[in-house]
């Protein structure tokens, strides 16, 4: 059957992952929550595999095999037969314990909270961005996370309104950020890089906007990184274009929904004290240049459906909306 | 005696063959509806960023897919197979209560124009668009449901809807529960019941128990929506994990509603196309009985990501692939039921032996999703559209086309074309793995379901064209049996009472029936009472006239007016209009009343 | 619905309007089931007051549930007294049914003015949801099996109900009946133990 | 009643049967509101309860509904669902109240 034959070659290609970049492929995992997740779904793969070679093969044969020919008798009225009942109740049932009992070692596996001294990051779904706590080192970000390699991390996962789903998929599964509830994941990253991901959970019109980007960064990258983002705001020059923008931003509505340290307190939005030292804008959608800013700025829902970031009213000039660009870009 | 005629011998009827045909048709075309909506889906999906349509129609369009498929197109698919095959399977005039019969079917046609006018009325609602479809998913997750998320009359069409489309359900499920148990002919004991309506049997106790569930899940939801309640409102000390459970222990049942049948249609074709009885029936029948009751034990399997810990974690994980060993043994008797056959390749029996290979591929997936740490790398990404898929387009739409091609004759008194017919299933194969097996990668390399859009970035691109080319091949297989059937209406070769060589009751009477089915009630002695075994000789046919005047009971208006009370209570919370409830309960109350006293002999 | 299905032959040998109403039944448990499941999950989650045991007035149901268990004895006069014929007290004890359903409808309406009266509505907190949710879907239940009553009362009346109905008055007796042991089970999760 | 014979379903007791049932509801619920006020009970109060109304719904159901006389296949019809209804209740409570849960902050619903 040529079908066996592709999903046979086309699953050993992606499970040896050598098929391309795939940035949220999970079969290439890394981390050892993702790893346990990969190891125990090749062990159901093989075993899926096997039962649908012998099966699909048994059918082809009957096919085959009893097909009608002219003059062929007919055939002998058969009702059943208890042993083969018994056969082929007990066979699929063994398998399964093959897989139950791993499936059973990995969930308690992957359960367990990660050791007292790990990083903790508290992840807050929000429609459509993402937002970070790290409660022991006072940070506060959006949309990209940064964690530091092999230490263990626990990540705590809820939602300020609609339920999400947290899903790095290198880096391991999906866990629901539920309204009113938290939930736990822990990873130890093996290697440094960007691994993206996106919200698991439709949760209404911009659901496929809600992009996220994890950093796992080699240990001096993240310490210098908290020390950037613990810093205040910075100051924009006297006289440069920022100046102006800081100045229409705390004239605007912008302050009613983001926080600047410093500047204003809003909680809708993003925290935007160090938005310039972010790579994208409007949960990872966008890359964070000063066009993409401007567009933003003046009417978000345009570039992202039912943003909750409404049309500023009465709307920005251009001017304001290039100064408030300069000065966002000034906050690295 | 003689079959009426007329619009209004349609619209009284209480005949289960002509509630059969009037829910195949309209069925059908929901089919239609809701595949054209997959296309457009396709057709979005076809290349990263696509334009076809804004995110906001997107997510109507697979809402309304899912439902539509689901509730609209599926199972009364099933249904017409339900009304027209089993009271001739167990040799009965109709079913027990004909009247509740033609009620289920208006019900149901109201109950989908409802849901489906959503997408015409927005300007009613001020809306801004004319579509104003459901948007939160097939399975509508609180809170995203609420009014404070969806504040738009949306929802609220998906709730009327679901609630209107259960009441038909319920009340064909209690309609065939009692047909089947108490209308069988002669001799036909339970362990001689064919199959299919074994099957049958089994989907209603299923739907009587599931539908209660939702349709409270749903009250909850509409009082939150139109009375300020906080079911599902953490602010107040609720959750909107109650949802998830209510749903899903409603939502699992129902893909077992959706597959038994098509299950029993495969167990009835294998035997005629084999020449060989069922291997197996009894073991047959309580696999399909220990599928339906374990059905009910396994919902938080839709709930792994949810966080439940990890002891509820493993308990439904080890429920869940229990019920591959009942599901496995129906499959090893198919197989064994053609082992040693004489196996005549029509039409029906491709899709018979498709319907096989295809569930075995999605049932393996549905085992990959029961292990919950492997399952959260796969649960709202395409892998588990790849297994819904497989499930329900390669199983329960493929065993749907098998009882189309097999019964068509029955139905309509006119065979399908077989060449075409393979074409037919040819083109749909082929489409079909196009179109799902990519979306077995798509998934697993990181693409959620449900978005509207991706990125370029993913590596997904190629894997997406070629999924939407395989959908439209399947659309184009779909358009080679409507030739077919358009063909046959016309030019389609006569059907003699018993094409096949059938051993079940509905072979031994003209196709199409007479209004009276049997022109004599048959005495049946063993489970295949047509064929010849070690034991038995074949039944002699009923006469083709009956021997005495047979009473066939005229139509009636009142199922119908009944009915229309239903959508007009739903347009009450609609239209924030308070008095029309009244209005609708009042048509409902005399419906029912002039229905429950009018002269009426069955 | 009609009498002529009850004459016919059956394979089980019970009557079909019987079988369904039963089937029916079964149904309404998981309905009730569920609604029952979640006022008991949702118990103690209600984050302001008032709460169960500021408002629940025991001595008042009580004397409902009594109502109710009483109806239902009426009831079961009534099926015996049509089935032997006695259509004078078959039509008493069909309108002392229903009477006695009305006047647990009237208790509940007082019951919920004065909880409305009391600060709790079905929107005040989740006890509010639940409790009104359910005991008035189990009211709606009540309300309908009243003028099920009425109307084959007024039959009666008509003479067009007699012992050749009986089965539609034992049918009704079954709807009746399971709409008090749904309230039995009320009784006692909702109201004694709190 | 003429098809009562064939039927064989109706062995329904009599009214005396009725009253009796009905004098037996009624103490059971005067004991069920006892239980509730007397102190003595608290500490079983839930337990006894439940055994007092369980003991009432068989009551009903017996006999008022004839369970006990009629045709098993409605006990099925009847029993099967509920016990279905019962099970999901207590499945649900576990879920919700966490007892099935390792960790403190995943029992909350
Ligand atoms: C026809 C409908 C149908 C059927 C029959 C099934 C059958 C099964 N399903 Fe599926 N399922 C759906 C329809 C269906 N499903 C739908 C619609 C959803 C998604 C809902 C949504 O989110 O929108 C879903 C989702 C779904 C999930 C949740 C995934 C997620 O969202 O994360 C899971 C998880 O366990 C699951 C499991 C199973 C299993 C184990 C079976 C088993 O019954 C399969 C058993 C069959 C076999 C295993 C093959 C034959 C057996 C043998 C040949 C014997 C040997 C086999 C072995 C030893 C393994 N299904
Ligand atoms: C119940 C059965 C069922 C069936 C039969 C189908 C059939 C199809 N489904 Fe669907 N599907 C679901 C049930 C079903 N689906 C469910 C429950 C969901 C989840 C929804 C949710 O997330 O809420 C889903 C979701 C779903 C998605 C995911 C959307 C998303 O997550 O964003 C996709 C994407 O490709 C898809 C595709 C298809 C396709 C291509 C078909 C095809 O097989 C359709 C074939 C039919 C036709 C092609 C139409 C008939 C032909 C004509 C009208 C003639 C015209 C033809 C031409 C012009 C060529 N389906
Ligand atoms: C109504 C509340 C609201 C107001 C007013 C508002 N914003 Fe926003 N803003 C948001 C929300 C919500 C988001 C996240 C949107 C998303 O990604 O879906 C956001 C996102 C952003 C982002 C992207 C941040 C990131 O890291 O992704 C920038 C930059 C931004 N806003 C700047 C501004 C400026 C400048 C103003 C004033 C002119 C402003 N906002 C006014 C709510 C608001
Ligand atoms: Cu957030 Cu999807
Ligand atoms: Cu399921």
């Amino acid at each position: 059957m040529p079908r066996t034959r592709l999903w046979l070659l086309t699953a050993a290609l992606a499970v040896s992952g050598c098929a391309g970049p795939f940035p949220q492929s999970t079969l290439q995992p890394r981390s050892d929550f993702a790893r346990a997740t990969d190891a125990l779904f090749t062990d159901i793969f093989w075993w899926a595999a096997l039962v649908f070679v012998i099966v699909e093969t048994l059918l082809v044969v009957a096919l085959v095999r009893f097909r009608h020919r002219e003059g062929r008798p007919v055939p002998k009225p058969m009702h059943g037969h208890t042993l083969m009942e018994i056969a082929w109740t007990l066979a699929p049932a063994v398998i399964l314990v093959f897989v139950a009992v791993p499936t059973v070692r990995t969930i308690f596996a992957t359960a367990g909270d990660a050791p007292a001294d790990a990083l903790k990051v508290d992840v807050i779904g929000h429609q459509w961005w993402w937002e970070y706590r790290y409660p022991e080192l006072g940070v506060v970000t959006a949309n990209e996370a940064h964690v530091p390699v092999g230490k263990p991390v626990q990540v705590t996962i809820t939602s300020a309104d609609v339920i999400h789903a947290f899903w790095a998929p290198r880096l391991g599964g999906k866990r629901d950020a539920i309204p009113g509830r938290e939930n736990r994941i822990a990873f130890r990253a093996d290697s440094v890089g960007d691994y993206s991901g996106q919200c698991g959970e439709f949760c209404g019109a911009s659901h496929a906007n809600m992009r996220l980007l994890v950093r796992v960064d080699a240990d001096s990258a993240f310490e210098r990184w908290v020390a950037a983002q613990r810093a205040g705001p910075a100051a924009p020059a006297a006289g440069s274009l920022a100046e102006q923008g800081k100045a229409v931003y705390s004239r605007s509505a912008c302050l009613g929904c983001h926080t600047i340290q410093g500047v204003s307190p809003g909680v809708i939005g993003p925290n935007l004290t160090h938005v310039g030292s972010r790579s994208t804008i409007a949960g990872g959608i966008f890359p964070n240049d000063s066009a993409h800013l401007a567009q933003w700025i003046a009417d978000a829902p345009a570039l992202k459906p039912g943003s909750i970031m409404t049309r500023m009213k009465p709307p920005l000039t251009d001017a304001d909306i290039a100064a408030l660009v300069a000065y966002l870009q000034s906050l690295q | 005696m003689s079959e009426p005629r007329g619009l209004k011998s349609w619209l009284t009827t209480t005949d289960h063959k002509r509630i059969g045909l009037l829910y195949f048709w309209t069925a059908f075309g929901f089919f239609l509806v809701g595949g054209l909506e997959a296309l457009v889906i396709r057709l979005q999906l076809a290349q990263p960023n696509g334009h076809v349509v804004s995110a906001e129609t997107y997510n109507q369009l697979f809402t309304m897919h899912g439902t539509t498929m689901v509730f609209l197109a599926l199972m009364p698919l099933a249904a017409s197979f339900f009304n027209y095959i089993v009271p001739l399977q167990i040799g009965a005039r109709d079913v027990a209560f004909p009247r509740l019969n033609a009620f289920s079917y208006w019900v149901f046609l109201l109950g989908g124009l409802l849901l489906n006018a959503s997408w015409f009325t927005g300007p009613l609602f001020h809306a801004g668009t004319l579509n104003v479809a459901p948007n939160g998913g097939w399975f509508g997750y609180a809170n995203l449901t609420e009014r404070q998320f969806s504040p738009g009359p949306n929802i609220d069409f998906w709730l009327l809807g679901l609630q209107v489309l259960g009441i038909s359900s319920l009340a064909a499920g209690f309609n065939f529960i009692v047909t089947i148990l108490n209308l069988r002919a002669p001799g036909m004991k339970m362990m001689r019941l064919p199959t299919f309506t074994w099957m049958t049997l089994v989907t209603q106790f299923i739907i009587i128990t599931a539908f209660p569930v939702i349709t409270v899940a749903l009250v909850f939801l509409m009082f939150d929506r139109f009375f300020g309640t906080h079911f599902y409102l953490q602010q107040a000390g609720g959750t909107p994990l109650l949802w998830q459970h209510l749903f899903w222990l409603f939502g699992h049942p129902e893909v077992y509603i959706l597959i038994l049948p098509a299950m029993g249609i495969v167990s009835d074709v294998l035997p005629t196309f084999s020449r060989k009885p069922l291997f197996g029936y009894p073991v047959v029948v309580y696999s399909g009985i220990l599928i339906g009751f374990m059905g009910w034990g396994v919902w938080s399997h839709h709930m792994f990501a949810v966080g439940l810990g990890p002891i509820a974690d493993s308990v439904f994980a080890a429920t869940t692939m229990l019920i591959a060993v009942p599901t496995g043994v129906k499959i090893f008797n198919w197989i064994a039921t053609l082992w040693g056959g004489d196996i005549r390749g029509t039409t029906a029996l491709h899709f018979a032996v498709g319907f096989i290979a295809m569930f075995i591929i999605g049932g393996l997936s549905g085992v990959s999703h029961a292990s919950p740490p492997a399952d959260l790398q796969q649960t709202d990404t395409y892998y588990v559209v790849a297994h819904i898929h497989y499930v329900l387009f390669g199983g329960t739409i493929m065993g749907l086309f098998a009882g189309m091609y097999y019964w068509w004759p029955k139905m309509t008194g006119r065979l399908l074309s077989e060449p075409l017919g393979k074409w037919h299933f040819w083109l749909q194969l082929v489409g079909m793995n196009l179109a799902f097996f990519p979306m077995h990668f798509i998934g697993l390399l990181g693409m959620p379901r449900r978005i509207y859009t991706y990125s370029p970035d993913l590596g997904v691109t190629d894997l997406n064209l070629i999924s939407t080319i395989g959908a439209f091949l399947v659309g184009v297989a779909i358009l080679v049996f409507l030739y077919n059937v358009l063909r046959t209406r016309r030019r389609g070769e006569r059907a003699s009472n018993d094409p096949w060589g059938g051993a079940t009751l509905e072979w031994s009477i003209p196709s199409p029936p007479p209004v009276y089915n049997f022109s004599v009630i048959p005495t049946v002695t063993n489970r295949l009472p047509r064929w010849s075994t070690d034991r038995h000789g074949p039944i002699q046919d009923p006469p083709a006239t009956p021997p005495a005047p047979i009473h066939v009971p005229g139509g009636s208006w009142w199922p119908m007016v009944a009915a229309l009370g239903l959508p007009l209570m739903a347009l009450a919370p609609l239209t924030h209009t308070l008095w029309i409830v009244f209005v609708g309960a009042a048509v409902l109350l005399f419906g029912i009343y002039r229905w429950a006293f009018e002269p009426f002999e069955v | 619905m009609t009498h002529a299905a009850a004459t016919h032959h059956t394979s089980m040998g019970l009557d079909s309007r019987k079988m369904a109403f039963w089937a029916f039944i079964g149904s309404e448990c998981l309905l009730f089931g569920s609604l029952i499941s979640t006022y008991l999950v949702y118990k103690g989650r209600s984050v302001v007051g008032p709460y169960p045991h500021d408002i629940l007035n025991i001595p008042f149901t009580s004397v409902s549930t009594f109502d109710l268990l009483m109806s239902s004895l009426m009831m079961v006069l009534a099926l015996a007294a049509v089935q032997r014929g006695d259509m004078k007290w078959g039509k008493i004890w069909l309108f002392a049914t229903a009477l006695l359903g009305l006047v647990f409808l009237g208790g509940q309406v007082i019951e919920f003015t004065e909880f409305v009266h009391k600060g709790l509505t079905i929107s005040t907190n989740l006890f509010g949801c639940t409790f009104f949710v359910l005991t008035g879907t189990h009211g709606a239940h009540v309300a309908v099996g009243v003028l099920w009553l009425l109307t084959l009362g007024t039959r009666a009346l008509q003479g067009k109900l007699g012992p050749a109905n009986a089965m539609t008055v034992e049918i009704t007796g079954l709807y009746w009946h399971f709409v008090d042991v749904v309230w039995i089970v009320i009784f006692t999760v909702v109201y004694l133990i709190q | 009643m003429p098809e009562a014979g064939h039927t064989g379903e109706h062995v329904h007791p009599t009214a005396e049967v009725y009253l009796r049932v009905a004098a037996v509801l009624v103490i059971l619920t005067v004991l069920e509101v006892g239980v509730f006020y007397v102190p003595v009970f608290h500490p079983v109060l839930v337990p006894a309860l439940l055994v007092l109304s369980a003991a009432k719904f068989t009551l009903v159901v017996m006999f008022y509904m004839h369970l006990k006389a009629d045709s098993r296949f409605f006990s099925f019809l009847f029993g099967a669902p509920l016990l279905l209804a019962v099970a999901v209740m207590i499945a649900l409570l576990f879920l919700f109240f966490g007892a099935l849960t390792l960790r403190g902050t995943a029992g909350a619903g």
